[in-house]
C-alpha cells in the first residue's frame, strides 16, 4: 500500500483536542463533567475516523510543520498504531463515563477534599499523552510524550489525597523520572551516532555497533521501568492500588501498555538490525518471571484492588515474551499479533476489574477479599462483570484473552523456546486460582449483609460493557489481525514478503 | 517478594525500596560503575557523525522565519515537541495544585522591608524590559521564550520576597495566563490548516510573526507556571 | 571547529571538569540536605560555564536561570517547608504512628 | 583531547553518579537532587555531541533537545518536591494512612 504524503488531520487533532479540552475545563471550571464527556466523545470520534482511514487508505504519515523527517517530526499510523489508538479510545471513553459517576458531586466528597474538579483536566492530559506516544515516529518526541504521560499519571494517583497514595505517587514519579532519563540518554547516543531522530531514517542507518547497543539498552531499560517489568515492578502495585478506581483502570489498562508499545516499535522497526537473539531473551525471561511472581503475589493479596494490581504485573509479563518469540521467528506475525491482542483484551478486562473493585470499595467502604461474602446478592451486575473479565484474564475461550494466549502459545511452540509455552500455561492456572479466590468468597450466600451504599448505575454498567468487550474480542480475531497488518509494520515481515 | 514484606499495621504504606533490599547500595554502585564503563566505551568508539542535519538546518533556516537556528528548531522545525513541553509545564502546575487542594494551606507572607521594596520597584521594570529584549532578540541571537520566561518568573519570585506581595491562591486570570501558551500553540497549529495541509505548518511569509506570537504566549505561561510552582512548593 | 586547543584552554577545561565532578559527587553524597542544595546551585553555575565553553551560550543562560537558580530555590523552599512541618508534626506525635513517622523521616 | 570528548565523558560520569544516587539513597529529597545531577549529565552529553558535529556552529538540534529537557526537568522537580512536602504533612498529621484498613 502507498502512504499518503499528507497525513490525516486526525493524527494531530487526537493530541491537540484533549489539550485544548483540558485548558477549556480549567478556564470554565463549571460543569466540568459535561465538558469532559463532550471532549471524550469528540476524541473517540477522531480516533475512530483515523482508524477508518487506515483501514480504507492504508498507513498515514504526517510531516508536522511541513518538514520531512530528518528536520521535522513525523507522525505515523499503521495498523498497529491504529489498533492501540482504538483500544485507548474505547477504554478511555468508559473510564470517562465511570469517572463522571465516581467523581460526581453527590458522591461522598470527604475522600477527595475538593480535588474532583482536577480529575478532568488531568485525565485529558493523560489521554493526549497516550495518543501522542502511539502516533509519534521520532525518538525525542517520544521522550517528551513519555514525560507528559508519567507526570499526568502521577498527578492522577495523588487525587485520592491519602498518605499511602501520595507515598506511592512519589515513588512512582521517581521511577518514572529515572526511566525517562535513561531513555533520554539512549536518545542522545542514537543521535550522536546516527545523526537523526526519525524512526524510518534510524532504521536504515543503525547497524550492530557499540553505540546502537548502548542506546538500545538504555532506552529499553527506561521503558521497562515504566511498564513495570518484573524486577522493576515494585512501584506498580502500591500506585495502582491506592489511586482512585477510574485512575487505576486507566493506568493498568493503558499507561503500562503505552511504553510497551513504544518498546515494541523500537525493537521491531528502529533497532531491527541491531537486536540479537541473546538480547531478546532478556526481556523474555524477565517477562516469564513476572508471570509467575505477579500471579503468586496476586494469590496472597489481601484486598481486591491489590489482587488486580498484582495481576497486571503478571499480564505485563506475557507481553514481554513477544521479544524472544518475535525475534526467533522473524517471518512470523503470530507473536506480535498475539501480544497486541493481549494488550487490548487485558486492557478491557483489567479496566473492568478495577472498576468493579472500585465499586466494591465505594459500596462497602472496604475491599478485603475475606469479607466479600454476599457481594453477589447486592451487586450482581458488578460481580458478573468481574466474572466475565476474569474469564478473559485467565484466557478461557471464547474470550479475547484466549485468542491472545493461543497466538503466543503457538508462537512459542513453533520455535525452539518451548519453555515460554510452559510459563504461559502455568500463568493461566495461577490466574484461575486467584480469580476463583475472589469468587469463592463473594458467591457465598449470607443473610446478614453488611453496610451497603448505593452507587451510580453507570459505574456498574461501564464495567460490564468493558468486560463484554473483552469477550467480544474473541469473536473477531481474523478481521483484527488483518487490520493490524495494514502497512506491514514489521520490517522483517516486510522484507520476507518482498523476497530475499 | 520485596513488596510483600510490609508491616502488619499499615499495610498500604509501602516501604522504601532501600529498606526492603539490604544489598541495594553495593548492587547500585556496581551497576553504576558498569553503566559508566559501557557508556564511556561506546562514546569513545563513536563513529564520526555525518553532519547532514546541521547542514540541512542551515540551508532551511531562511524558510523558517527566524535567524537563530536554535529558535528555528524549537519553534518551527520541531515545534510539536515544544507544544507538548508547554503542556507538561501546565500539567505540573495543575498536578501540584491537585495534590495540595485539600491541604487548606496558605502562603506565609514574608514581612516586607522598605529598602528591599524600593529596590525591587527599581529592579522590577528593568527585568521586564530585559525579558522583553531577550524574547525579541531570540529571533536572531541567543535568547528566546524560555530564557525570557524564566527571567520573568524569577523576577516575580524576587518581588514576592522583596515586597511581601502574595498572589491569590487561585483565580481565573491566573489560569488564563497559565493556559495561554498551550491554547495559542494548539490554535495556531489548527489554524495553519486554513493555508497549508499540515499541523503547525506556518505559511512562509507569516512564519516570523506566528513564531513571535507563540513565543510571547509561551513566555507568559512559562513565567506564570514557574512562579506558581514555586509558591506551591513554599506553602505550609 | 576548535583551532588547535592551546595548553591553557585545555588546562581550564580539565580544571572545570574536575570541579564539576567534585561538586556533583558532593551533591549526591552530602547528608546535610541544606548544604547539598547549596552545592547543587554552585554546581549548576559551573555547568553553565562549561556550556559557554561548548559554544552554547543560550543554553548556559537557561541553565543558570532555570537549572541552577530556580531548581536551587525550589529545593531551599521545599527544605524550609519540610523543617516547618516537622516542627509542627513533632508537637502532636504519638506512639501510634511510629511507622508513619519512620516514613516521613525518609523525606 | 578535544573539549567535546572531555565534557562528554563528564556528562556520562554525572549521569552514572546521579542514577546511583537516585536508586541507592534512602531519602526522597536526596534522590531528587541526584536525579537532577543525572539530568545535567545527560544535557552536558548532548551539548558535547552538538559541539562535536564538525560544523563551525554547534548543531542546533541537540541544543533544542536540551532546552526542552531543562524545562521538563525543572517542572518535574517542582512537582515531586510538592508531593514530598504533602507526604510529610499527611504522614505527620492524624491517622490519614489507615482510613482504609480498619
Amino acid at each position: 500500500m502507498i502512504e499518503r504524503a499528507i497525513g490525516a488531520p486526525e493524527m494531530a487533532l487526537v493530541v491537540a483536542v484533549p489539550l485544548l479540552a483540558a485548558c477549556a475545563i480549567l478556564l470554565v471550571r463549571r460543569r466540568t463533567a459535561v465538558l469532559g464527556m463532550v471532549a471524550s466523545l469528540a476524541i473517540a470520534a477522531l480516533a475512530g475516523c483515523l482508524i477508518w482511514r487506515i483501514a480504507q487508505e492504508g498507513p498515514q504519515r504526517m510531516n508536522l510543520g511541513g518538514w520531512s523527517a530528518p528536520l521535522g517530526i513525523t507522525l505515523y499510523a499503521d495498523g498497529l498504531s491504529g489498533w492501540m489508538l482504538g483500544t485507548t479510545a474505547l477504554i478511555a471513553l468508559f473510564v470517562s463515563v465511570y469517572g463522571s459517576g465516581y467523581f460526581h458531586r453527590n458522591q461522598p466528597a470527604t475522600q477527595f477534599g475538593g480535588t474532583a474538579n482536577f480529575f478532568w483536566p488531568l485525565w485529558m492530559f493523560l489521554w493526549a499523552a497516550l495518543n501522542a506516544l502511539i502516533l509519534s515516529a521520532d525518538v525525542f518526541n517520544i521522550y517528551v510524550a513519555l514525560e507528559l504521560l508519567g507526570l499526568s499519571s502521577v498527578a492522577l494517583v495523588t487525587l485520592s489525597q491519602a498518605a499511602p497514595a501520595v507515598s506511592a505517587a512519589v515513588r512512582y514519579l521517581l521511577v518514572s523520572l529515572i526511566g525517562s532519563l535513561s531513555y533520554l540518554m539512549g536518545t542522545a547516543f542514537l543521535y550522536a551516532g546516527a545523526g537523526t531522530l526519525g524512526f524510518k531514517e534510524l532504521a536504515s542507518i543503525l547497524h550492530p555497533e557499540s553505540f546502537s547497543f548502548a542506546a538500545l539498552a538504555l532506552m529499553s531499560t527506561g521503558l521497562c521501568m515504566k511498564s513495570a517489568l518484573f524486577p522493576l515492578h515494585f512501584w506498580l502495585p502500591p500506585a495502582h492500588e491506592n489511586a482512585p478506581a477510574p485512575v487505576s483502570a486507566a493506568l493498568s489498562a493503558l499507561v503500562v501498555k503505552a511504553s510497551f508499545f513504544v518498546m515494541l516499535r523500537l525493537w521491531f522497526s528502529v533497532f531491527d538490525r541491531v537486536v540479537t537473539e541473546e538480547a531478546a531473551m532478556v526481556p523474555g525471561i524477565l517477562g516469564a518471571a513476572a508471570v509467575i511472581a505477579g500471579s503468586v503475589q496476586a494469590l496472597s493479596a489481601q484486598r481486591l484492588k491489590q489482587l488486580v494490581a498484582y495481576s497486571t504485573v503478571a499480564q505485563v509479563g506475557y507481553l514481554f515474551m513477544v521479544f524472544p518469540l518475535g525475534v526467533l521467528n522473524p517471518s512470523s506475525w503470530t507473536a506480535v499479533g498475539g501480544a497486541l491482542y493481549l494488550v487490548s483484551a487485558h486492557a478491557c478486562a483489567k479496566a473492568a476489574a478495577f472498576m468493579v473493585a472500585g465499586n466494591v470499595l465505594r459500596a462497602y467502604g472496604h475491599d478485603r477479599i475475606e469479607d466479600l461474602r454476599g457481594v453477589v446478592q447486592q451487586m450482581p451486575v458488578s460481580m458478573f462483570a468481574f466474572a466475565v473479565a476474569g474469564v478473559s484474564l485467565i484466557g478461557l475461550p471464547p474470550s479475547g484473552g484466549f485468542i491472545a494466549k493461543w497466538l503466543l502459545l503457538t508462537a512459542a511452540l513453533e520455535g525452539p523456546e518451548w519453555g515460554f509455552a510452559a510459563v504461559i500455561v502455568a500463568g493461566g492456572l495461577l490466574a484461575t486460582a486467584y480469580i476463583f479466590r475472589v469468587f469463592s468468597r463473594s458467591f457465598r450466600n449470607v443473610t446478614d449483609l453488611g453496610d451497603f451504599k448505593k452507587i451510580p448505575a453507570r459505574m456498574e454498567w461501564s464495567a460490564l460493557t468493558l468486560s463484554l468487550c473483552s469477550m467480544l474480542l474473541g469473536l473477531t480475531a481474523t478481521h483484527v489481525l488483518e487490520f493490524m497488518q495494514a502497512g506491514t509494520p514489521l520490517i522483517r515481515v516486510a522484507m520476507m514478503e518482498a523476497g530475499p | 517478594m520485596l513488596t510483600e514484606i510490609k508491616p502488619k499495621r499499615a499495610p498500604s504504606l509501602p516501604e522504601s525500596p532501600a529498606a526492603g533490599f539490604p544489598f541495594l547500595r553495593p548492587a547500585a554502585a556496581v551497576s553504576a560503575l558498569l553503566l559508566f564503563g559501557v557508556l564511556w566505551e561506546a562514546f569513545r568508539v563513536l563513529p564520526t557523525p555525518r553532519a547532514s542535519l546541521p547542514n540541512l538546518v542551515r540551508e532551511t533556516l531562511p524558510l523558517s522565519g527566524v535567524a537563530n537556528p536554535v529558535t528555528a528548531v524549537i519553534l518551527n522545525f520541531r515545534s510539536y515537541d515544544t507544544l507538548i513541553e508547554i503542556a507538561v509545564l501546565l500539567l505540573t502546575v495543575i498536578g501540584a495544585r491537585a495534590a495540595t487542594a485539600s491541604a487548606g494551606a496558605r502562603l506565609s507572607r514574608s514581612v516586607p522591608e522598605p529598602f528591599l521594596a524600593a529596590f525591587f520597584r527599581l529592579l522590577g521594570p528593568l527585568i521586564i524590559v530585559i525579558a522583553g529584549y531577550l524574547l525579541w532578540i531570540g529571533k536572531h541571537a541567543p535568547g528566546g521564550a524560555f530564557q525570557a520566561g524564566s527571567l520573568l518568573g524569577s523576577a516575580a519570585i524576587l518581588g514576592m520576597f522583596c515586597t511581601g506581595w502574595a498572589p491569590p491562591a487561585e483565580s481565573g486570570c491566573q489560569a488564563a495566563v497559565l493556559c495561554l501558551g498551550t491554547i495559542l500553540f494548539c490554535a495556531v497549529g489548527m489554524g495553519t490548516y486554513l493555508a497549508e495541509p499540515n499541523f503547525l505548518h506556518y505559511p512562509i511569509p507569516w512564519a516570523g510573526t506566528l513564531i513571535l506570537v507563540i513565543e510571547t504566549g509561551c513566555t507568559l505561561s512559562i513565567a506564570a507556571a514557574l512562579f506558581v510552582l514555586f509558591t506551591i512548593c513554599r506553602r505550609t | 571547529m576548535v583551532d588547535s586547543p592551546s595548553f591553557w584552554s585545555t588546562a581550564f577545561d580539565g580544571l572545570l571538569c574536575l570541579m564539576i565532578l567534585l561538586l556533583g559527587w558532593r551533591v549526591v553524597f552530602t547528608t546535610d540536605l541544606f548544604r547539598a542544595a547549596l552545592t547543587f546551585f554552585v554546581f549548576g553555575l559551573l555547568v553553565s560555564l562549561a556550556w559557554v565553553r561548548l559554544q552554547a551560550v543560550d543554553l548556559a543562560l537557561a541553565e543558570a536561570a532555570i537549572g541552577a537558580g530556580l531548581t536551587g530555590a525550589l529545593f531551599l523552599a521545599a527544605l524550609s517547608r519540610l523543617r516547618r512541618s516537622s516542627m509542627r508534626g513533632n508537637g502532636s506525635a504519638s506512639a501510634e504512628r511510629d511507622s508513619a513517622e519512620g516514613e516521613s523521616e525518609k523525606c | 583531547m578535544e573539549p567535546s570528548d572531555l565534557y562528554g565523558s563528564v556528562g556520562i560520569a554525572l549521569f552514572a553518579l546521579g542514577i546511583y544516587g537516585a536508586t541507592a539513597l534512602g531519602q526522597f529529597m536526596r534522590q531528587v537532587l541526584a536525579l537532577n545531577v543525572a539530568g545535567t549529565g545527560v544535557f552536558m552529553f548532548l551539548i558535547a555531541i552538538a559541539h562535536r558535529a564538525g560544523t563551525p556552529v554547534p548543531d542546533p538540534v541537540p541544543h533544542a533537545m536540551v532546552l526542552t529537557g531543562i524545562v521538563v526537568a525543572v517542572s518535574a522537580t517542582a512537582f515531586i518536591l510538592v508531593l514530598i512536602g504533602r507526604l510529610r504533612d499527611l504522614s505527620g498529621s492524624s491517622s490519614a494512612q489507615d482510613d482504609r484498613d480498619d
